[in-house]
């Protein structure tokens, strides 16, 4: 196993939660996931399921013309990687959000689909006090 | 993102270049829709997509049904292994037609018989 | 002028002060300096000053085999970009700090020759609460 | 960092490609003075370098030092715009021998009326 890094914080990026910041949040994931001896696939598959999970924020936990950052949080435990997405919005119900029935053709609706398929684990815990939501996913390294 | 068009044996070609995510792909839906108002055939060279998300694949879909929507024919050309990869989690791989190169795509939209 | 990004907080990076994060820290000034509008020249000379001050963070603030996490914030600050690097390493005389005479050729000792090139402002300034030091930077969005 | 050393009329050619950093500096450092222990004449080909900062540059300094007290040349060829910049910053642009090509350098080793 690579062991450029060990395990613990990879880093913290805290950044406004608006579309044209993904590109450096893919950068940095991309990067890190590296250091931790990811394939180019496992890589690939980190970096779309972060950015899935921050586009959310910046379109539904920020909404109504609300704005504010999210921080991702990127962790080595073992021979996983954690990401902890964290954003200062309101309190999300976790009920209310469920991938579509892919059957059903139109445009949208497939982030929660891409982000389970391409993690072991996703999912809302507790947020930190002063935080809105905190969503964490979690994947191995391969 | 660079966006081209140019039009071959009747078939508007657009080839995308670059990353389709949220920031990009409204540029990539307008640009198709466009595209597609002058009532022929399209096909979308993917081959230098670096990075497509779920809302570049929605970009794709909207298209897709415009275009089925007016007759005309939509589909993907040269779609490289990442852009592939996330067209298999959409399960678009079988929806969408994907050509291995442009020029089969063109093949395949002649007249039969011509 | 570019206004991707307006006046504030562009990102803040918080990463362990390691040789191999360095490439991390630069994708992400890369990505923040061009969506404020700073052309190719004017980037690679940000990202080359940052690296700078990160390096001297992760060799001198941090030596004898201590360890510790690095903070790269960037702002904007109308036509500059304000770069802030915390350690929390124990607290540095910046007097003891001089760039070297150039015309003396040896390997080494190039690194606060650069950044005073390369930024409109460089220097200490009193560390937050709980930091070692904090290093600023300015420079001019070209 | 890859780097990939050849011999081409009695002199090492050394490629570098990749990033220069505090991260990859040492291996740049190791190859080329354990290249200089054959005892030849060096060029870097740094035409692929994307990036270099001042710990490349050291290496280069030592490399450059190395030979010279072992009186063998050592230059540079294909400098990017971006290395070039940083070498000007150090003010090494005048210190050190720079070709444009690998083969420039390759004829300005050659001894003198051939
Ligand atoms: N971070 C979030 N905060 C609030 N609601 C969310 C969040 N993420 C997802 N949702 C809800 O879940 C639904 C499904 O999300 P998704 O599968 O990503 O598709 P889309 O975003 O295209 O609708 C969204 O439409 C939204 O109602
Ligand atoms: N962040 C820092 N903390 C402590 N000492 C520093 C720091 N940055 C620079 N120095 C001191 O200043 C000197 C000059 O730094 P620099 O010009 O970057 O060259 P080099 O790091 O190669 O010696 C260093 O050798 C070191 O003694």
């Amino acid at each position: 196993m690579n062991t450029e890094a060990g395990d613990g914080l990879l880093f913290l990026l805290r950044i406004p939660a608006r579309a044209n910041r993904l590109k450096l949040i893919r950068a940095a994931v991309t990067e890190a996931a590296s250091l931790c001896g990811c394939g180019p696939e496992c890589v690939s598959e980190l970096v779309l399921a972060v950015d899935e999970a921050c586009q959310n924020v910046v379109r539904h936990a920020y909404k109504n013309g609300a704005s504010g950052d999210v921080v991702v949080e990127l962790f080595r435990v073992g021979n996983h990687l954690e990401v902890r997405l964290t954003d200062f919005a309101p309190t999300v119900d976790p009920a209310s959000i469920k991938p579509r029935d892919l059957k059903d053709l139109r445009p949208g609706g497939l982030g929660i689909h891409f982000i389970r398929e391409l993690t072991e684990h996703a999912g809302f815990v507790a947020p930190p006090a002063g935080a809105g939501n905190q969503f964490l996913m979690r994947k191995r390294i391969e | 993102m660079t966006i081209l068009a140019e039009e071959k044996q009747g078939v508007t070609i657009v080839s995308l270049s670059g990353e389709i995510d949220l920031q990009t792909s409204p540029e990539v839906r307008k640009s198709l829709l466009t595209h597609l108002e002058q009532g022929k055939d399209l096909i979308v060279d993917m081959h230098a997509v670096g990075y497509i998300d779920s809302s570049g694949v929605a970009s794709l879909v909207e298209a897709y049904q415009t275009a089925r929507q007016e007759g005309l024919r939509f589909s993907l050309a040269q779609v490289g292994q990442g852009a592939m990869r996330v067209l298999q989690l959409a399960r678009l791989d079988r929806v969408f037609t994907i050509h291995a190169t442009v020029d089969d795509g063109l093949e395949s939209l002649k007249p039969a018989g011509g």
